[in-house]
């Protein structure tokens, strides 16, 4: 299983190790974490909750990863870690991990899967900022654009 | 068959899930936007505007013209904003 | 200092986390990890051992991260860390820490670092295999491409 | 000056550094790359192929046409292979 739905906080370098998991044929790894901003719009954050679509959370993860792999056969592992609930400013929210015997294709797979992650992932940010508001966080157009340059 | 919500169309509908029949004259996506419009205060405010309501059916994200067909669940959120 | 050239080894959630440093701005972190690998072109490999040039290979790293943080000013964060001296199958060589409150940001800053890092810092490998030769690695094309395509 | 030396290059002339005046003759790192290959065979094997050999100047790369000038430490290699 790659892709994790959790509650808990992940160790970047536990999951790269358990990922190449003694391979040594690897060559290159490359991680993209997402951590919660403090600030948004000029309003300070007191802490944001991630609500999700669990079964289809998981899916549509794995279908994003095999999208990847079917781009990139020179890809030899992926990793996607979403967590959910409420987390505090500087905390970790995602992870993907990429790995290659070429830097070019870890790169690239890592950024895929993050545009995709970003606008096909079933989830949704709560924020809660200092004057007491909890808002629905809008989605990006540019998320959108980041997604359709690859096709 | 069961139909769930998500984020600011639970909040507006004030359900997570109902299982209810669909009306034969519901074909596809926007026309099960349509008909849920005319449900009641919450689902009109929650669907006020289709074009910010994404639907998956059985998982699968589904554009507004595709056919509900024999979707077991359909999910009705907003445009998605993990990562 | 941003730049360590050492014998030791790293841990990455360790350097990401002392590069963070507590800010709650960050948003993204992205990070490339060069691992020595098994095979090269069908000639198990026993070790491979980094020879550098010490006060250029500090300088001219400085200088490439100056010139990501100078093109990439939403750039917060840069770190680089290269081994030197003998490595096994495996073992990391080299990593480098982009954050940034965009992605997209982080991602490119990566690659303009590790391309440039592959073909203008001076470091030179030597690999050892099965046969008992001991050569040179030879530079290949692609990096320098790699490196032109920022130009 | 001082005149270091790595990778292959130091292992063919046998040297990872030496100090040394260079003649009035050499200009640019061209001509400097011209007259190490006239001084003896390790020099010639190391410098035979003059487009392999990269330069750096006071820990500055340098191009083949640029002036020596008054640079302190002059470095051969041959191209980088890192990372």
């Amino acid at each position: 299983m790659t892709v994790s739905l959790q509650r808990e906080d992940f160790d970047i370098s536990a999951e790269i190790d358990r990922l190449v998991d003694g391979r040594t044929s690897v060559g290159a790894a490359v991680t993209f974490t997402g951590l919660v901003r403090d600030m948004v719009h000029d309003q300070r954050i007191l802490d944001m909750t991630l609500e999700h679509y669990p079964a289809m959370a998981q899916n549509e993860l794995e279908r994003i990863e095999q999208q990847a792999r079917s781009r990139w056969p020179a890809l030899t592992g992926t990793r996607i870690i979403h967590r959910f609930g409420t987390l505090m400013p500087g905390d970790r929210i995602v992870l993907v991990i990429t790995l290659s015997s070429h830097r070019q294709v870890a790169f690239e797979a890592a950024e895929f899967i993050m545009d995709f992650l970003k606008s096909r992932a079933p989830f949704w940010k709560k924020e809660r900022t200092e004057q007491g508001e909890a808002s629905w966080v809008a989605a990006k157009d540019e998320d959108d654009k980041a997604r359709l340059r690859w096709q | 068959m069961k139909l769930v919500y998500f984020a600011w169309l639970r909040e507006h509908i004030g359900l997570d899930e109902e299982r209810i029949d669909l009306p034969a004259s519901v074909k596809n996506v926007r026309d099960l936007i349509n008909w849920q419009q005319s449900r009641g205060e919450g689902y009109a405010r929650a669907f006020a505007d289709p074009e910010t309501v994404r639907v998956a059916l059985d998982q699968f994200h589904a554009e507004h013209d595709e056919a509900v067909g024999t979707a077991e669940e359909i999910a009705f959120f907003p445009p998605m904003t993990g990562g």
